[in-house]
């Protein structure tokens, strides 16, 4: 076996899952912008190519052309830096993702501690951000991430980690083919509940509404990226979709039998693609659906509700494997 | 949060809550989209629509209706019309009449005082440019606009008829109206 | 139930106060001295807790005059007070010890007229941008003095 | 329901270590409703002391109403209060016609009542819209509710629209009565929107009412006395949320008010969530004035003096008087001094909402940073009205 050939193939992988990643996630935009449009009762983007089927490609030459503006008294270094800090986990995220059986970058023994760990890395970028931005806004904003992902990386370790227990593995492809028979969603009680507190922990750790405190445009204008235009900006927003799009797919991998589906086996990233899409719906449901609420109040339904409910749920998890291993084996 | 309530309890209200404004905001997805694309679909203006500003000419002779009375200059708030008046023999012309669109708040003041029903207003808005001189309105666009959109209903003759006490109306409607149709 | 007649009562035994005719509102003038305390007494004791609105009238000649609504929404009674400064005179006691709602108030009449309010805690200019010259509301203000830059 | 209405004001904290943060909120500010300037001490995410500066949108109306005829100033006056324009011309008109002690026949006068009804429950919907953004954002549910209600806005100002032809600003009222009739059909219209808005309150009340994350964020919040609501002199929803049972339709009518049953909700919390619910209540007995109105809408003139024809027709005596008007933010006043000619010799214009803004240095300190826009939202500040 040489190096050579696997070395290539995985570039070729890298690149190619990159550029789909890119792709889907300037789509997904689009899908939101028209979900929600119909959600208020608008149209949504309508102007650019058949029912504005051309406006995020629109959109990112329109940020690509903008002036980009570096406020004068910013940390000019790490301001620049920061946005691609803030890219390169949310995009290394889907590196341990396979999108079918095998097919995937790096399906990792830890694959799951992986996603989770590298999945949290992006507080830095946005702490990065915010302080060098030199703006009390984005300081305050940056504050805030600092705080809120850290309380909710925890309840969202816990959530991810029931299925974990349920397929016995840490290898995101073992997990999805232990769900072969029975989605975990399916499983009684834990697999719902899971699923629940997954849902929450992912909207609050991907800072959507309503625990999207550190952009709160209301109060913080836009947060973190208040000082940012043209393509650092997009970058932004490039990663903060490519992180939800990741925990969409992570959710759709451990909750919902990733790949499995009805027709060919070609068919399985198709489906697991709409599966993913289909709990980004949910999450951009719950996103319009709701106020936002105040950074105390935040914490408090992290450490106080969230944290002791998923820690039961794994406990318990945990037992009742251990039962139905010791009664059926 | 009262504190009494248990942990369960709370988690219970939060869930269903969650549920029920998902729902409502579920039910509006069904609802058909308020919003239309305005230039694509052309709005209906309501017969009142108080719009551009337009000099009107009489239908039968032909000839412009203003007066060049100065009403209208005396009683716009912002001061908008200046009008200079032509005397002649028969009636008086407005020698020259000028609107400033982008100060204007159409208040339709100087719709009610026309004597003569010169100066009407547009059902239209569509005026947007990117000039502001394109707004600054002579005698000649003033009636080019007349002659380009509908009129709203609303003349002087007819708004004064509208506030008039009764028994003036009955007295005085169908001279109004033939006066209105003549000058 | 506290009627305008008995307010009328309470306040004719002050020293020049004089209360013009009719119930609602009593319209109530005073000595500017007296501006405050009576303020105060309308209060306290005759429990006049709504602040509506202070205000300033340029009689030219004759000079300013404030005027100050307040309510007794218990009893649905009004009081108008009325304190003429005199010719010339740009003083008045201040009102904003007594109703908190007082404060922007006199900013705003003192922006407007200035009216110097003595006792007022923060006395500065609230509508208009702080280097602004001169009182638009005073009579002899001209509608188109020209503020540079502007026009 | 014994409730401690002490104020949570506190300016002096526990604490001194901390580093204060100065924070200018506005002018530009998604959430400045206009043009507000709050000049934010902080201490970590809590407000130790606010500065308010007003002023961007000073247009001096006083001055500009003594430089104006009767006739003209109507049209203007609904600028002061560009959301609820019908209430401002209606205090103008009012002042005039009590000074001249000009008679308004009965139709102009309830139709007076219907607009300014409706024009309640317009601005009703755009605040709450509006606030809810503040709370929710402009990317999330706060959106969601904004734009439903602008949608059921929208139909009251389609009314507007059929009714004066202007969708904003209306120049309905003028001296002796009303410029307008209704026209053929409107009744209807009237009242299916009415009843289509009712409808879509059942929907606002449970997206927000009955949901966990809305009570947390206005329960017990920005908290209102009612000695500090009445000697600031706010009023309106605000007042009666602090446990003031005071309503000028119904303490002072005016126009033809006393013709109409109406009830008048009184909170006594005086927090954000009080002043919702007075909103909410005042939304449906609003909407039940329109219907009465509608139901028995007299016959005949709708102005006691003829239409104008010139701009010094209407000629007020000496004498001077003090208007107000319940509008939807609370008390609109003018007060107006005449002189005999045809424009007045001083007119103070009292905003409801200068008057509402004046409270928010009391109350804010103490809060974060977060409930200083719910708490601002709430007031629902038009700067229209504010800087006149």
């Amino acid at each position: 076996m040489t190096g050579w050939p696997d070395a290539a193939l995985g570039a070729v992988a890298g690149v190619s899952v990159l550029l789909g990643v890119i792709g889907l996630v300037t789509y997904v935009t689009l899908l939101e912008r028209k979900f929600a449009a119909r959600m208020q009762s608008r149209i949504g983007p309508y102007r650019v190519g058949p029912h504005g089927l051309l406006q995020p490609i629109a959109d990112a030459v329109k940020l690509m052309m903008k002036e980009d503006v570096v406020p004068r008294n910013a940390d000019r270094r790490v301001f620049s830096i920061a946005p691609v800090v803030f890219l390169i986990p949310c995009i290394l995220i889907f590196a341990t993702i396979p999108f079918a059986p095998g097919l995937g970058v790096a399906d990792l023994n830890i694959g799951i501690l992986f996603f989770l760990a590298v999945s949290s890395m992006e507080v830095v970028g946005l702490f990065m951000a915010g302080w060098s931005s030199n703006n009390k806004y984005a300081l305050l904003s940056a504050m805030r991430a600092v705080n809120q992902i850290i309380s909710y990386d925890l309840p969202f370790l816990m959530a991810a980690l029931v299925p974990v227990i349920l397929a016995g593995s840490l290898k995101l492809g073992e997990i999805a083919a232990a769900q072969d028979a029975l989605w975990f969603i399916a499983y009684p009680v834990l697999g719902q509940l899971g699923f629940i507190a997954y849902i929450i922990a992912s909207v609050a750790a991907e800072n959507r509404v309503p625990f999207d405190i550190l952009e709160a445009e209301s109060e913080l204008v836009a947060g973190f990226r208040v000082e940012y235009s043209g393509m650092k900006f997009a970058l932004i927003q490039l990663g903060e979709y490519a992180h939800v799009l990741g925990t969409s797919f992570l959710g759709a991998l451990l909750f919902l039998g990733a790949w499995a589906g009805p027709g060919p086996e070609w068919l399985g990233p198709v489906w697991f693609i709409l599966k993913a899409l289909l709990i980004f719906l949910l999450i951009t449901w719950i996103r319009w659906s709701f106020i936002r609420i105040r950074v105390d109040q935040i914490l408090q339904i992290s450490w106080k509700l969230l944290w002791p409910v998923s820690l039961v749920l794994v406990i318990a998890t945990a037992i009742t494997v251990v039962i139905r291993s010791s009664t059926g084996g | 949060m009262a504190k009494s309530r248990g942990i369960l309890q709370e988690t219970w209200d939060v869930a269903t809550s969650v549920f029920r404004a998902m729902r409502i905001s579920g039910r509006n997805f069904l609802r058909k989209p308020v919003t239309v694309h305005y230039p694509d679909k052309p709005r209906t203006y309501p017969d009142r629509y108080r719009g551009l500003l337009a000099l009107t000419y009489d239908r039968e002779t032909g000839e412009e209706n203003c007066i060049g009375c100065r009403l209208c200059e005396f009683v716009c708030p912002p001061a908008v019309i200046k009008v200079e008046m032509l005397k002649s023999e028969k009636r008086n012309y407005a020698k020259t009449f000028s609107l400033e669109l982008y100060a204007c708040e159409f208040c339709e003041l100087c719709v009610q005082v026309c004597p003569t029903d010169a100066i009407v207003m547009m059902k239209s808005f569509d005026m947007a440019t990117t000039d502001r001189r394109e707004l600054l309105l002579d005698k000649d666009r003033l009636h080019a606009i007349g002659e380009t959109f509908d009129a709203s209903w609303a003349t002087g003759n007819r708004l004064r008829d509208m506030q008039a006490p009764p028994k003036k109306v009955a007295a005085e409607k169908p001279a109004a109206e033939k006066a209105g149709g003549e000058a | 139930m506290l009627t305008a007649a008995d307010v009328r009562s309470r306040l004719a035994t002050l020293d020049g106060v004089t209360i013009a005719e009719g119930d609602s509102p009593l319209t109530v003038t005073v000595p500017a001295a007296q501006w405050a305390t009576i303020a105060t007494r309308l209060k306290d004791e005759m429990g006049f807790g709504f602040f509506s609105f202070l205000s300033a009238v340029d009689w030219k000649e004759e000079g300013l005059e404030v005027v100050a609504w307040i309510d007794n929404t218990d009893a649905r009674l009004s009081v108008v007070l009325k304190t003429r400064l005199g010719a010339g005179g740009t003083t008045c006691p201040s009102l904003a010890e007594v109703y908190r709602g007082a404060n922007w108030m006199e900013r705003e009449c003192f922006d407007m007229f200035g009216i110097s309010f003595e006792g007022h805690p923060d006395l500065r200019r609230i509508l208009l941008p702080d280097d602004w010259v001169g009182y638009p509301l005073l009579k002899l203000y001209d509608v188109d003095t020209p503020y540079p830059p502007y026009r | 329901m014994a409730t401690d209405l002490t104020p949570r004001v506190t300016t002096e904290l526990d604490y001194a270590g901390a580093e204060r943060l100065t924070m200018n909120m506005g002018p530009q500010h998604p959430s400045a409703h206009g043009v507000f300037r709050a000049i934010l001490t902080l201490e970590g995410e809590t407000v130790v002391g606010v500065d308010a500066v007003i002023g961007y949108l000073h247009r001096c109306h006083e001055k500009l109403a003594e430089t104006l005829a009767y006739v003209q100033y109507p049209s203007i006056a609904s600028k002061t209060d560009y959301v609820a324009a019908m209430t401002s011309e209606l205090a103008y008109v009012m002042a005039a016609e009590r000074i001249a002690k000009i008679e308004v026949p009965k139709r102009a006068e309830h139709l007076r009542v219907l607009v300014a009804e409706l024009q309640r429950v317009a601005s009703h919907c755009l605040w709450l819209g509006t606030w809810c953004m503040d709370m929710g954002g402009a990317l999330g549910g706060g959106a969601t509710i904004f734009l439903y209600c602008i949608r059921e806005r929208e139909l009251v100002l389609d009314l507007f629209e059929k009714l004066t032809g202007a969708r904003l600003l209306y120049g309905f009222h003028q001296v002796g009565g009303v410029r307008y009739d209704m026209p053929e059909g409107f009744a209807a219209d009237c009242r299916q929107t009415i009843d289509l808005i009712e409808a879509r309150l059942l929907e606002y009340e449970a997206m927000l009412e009955d949901n966990t994350f809305f009570l947390m964020r206005t329960k017990g919040v920005g908290v209102i006395s009612r000695q500090l609501a009445e000697e600031v002199g706010i009023s309106g929803p605000l007042l009666r949320a602090s446990g003031v049972d005071f309503d000028l339709r119904r303490d002072a009518p005016y126009s033809s008010y006393q013709d109409f049953q109406f009830k008048v909700p009184v909170e006594t919390d005086g927090d954000c969530l009080a002043r919702y619910r007075v909103r909410m209540v005042e939304f449906r007995e609003s909407i039940r004035i329109v219907r009465q109105i509608l139901d028995g809408l007299p016959e005949g003139p709708i102005s006691s003096r003829p239409g104008v024809k010139a701009v010094a027709q209407v000629r007020v005596p000496k004498g001077e008087t003090y208007t107000r008007v319940e509008g939807p933010r609370g008390e609109v006043g003018c007060y107006l001094i005449a002189d005999g000619g045809p424009k007045p010799y001083r007119m103070k214009w009292r905003g409801a909402s200068f008057s509402n803004l004046a409270v928010l240095p009391f109350i804010i300190p103490g809060h974060s940073v977060a409930d200083v826009v719910a708490i601002m939202g709430s007031v629902d500040p038009v700067f229209g009205e504010v800087d006149r």
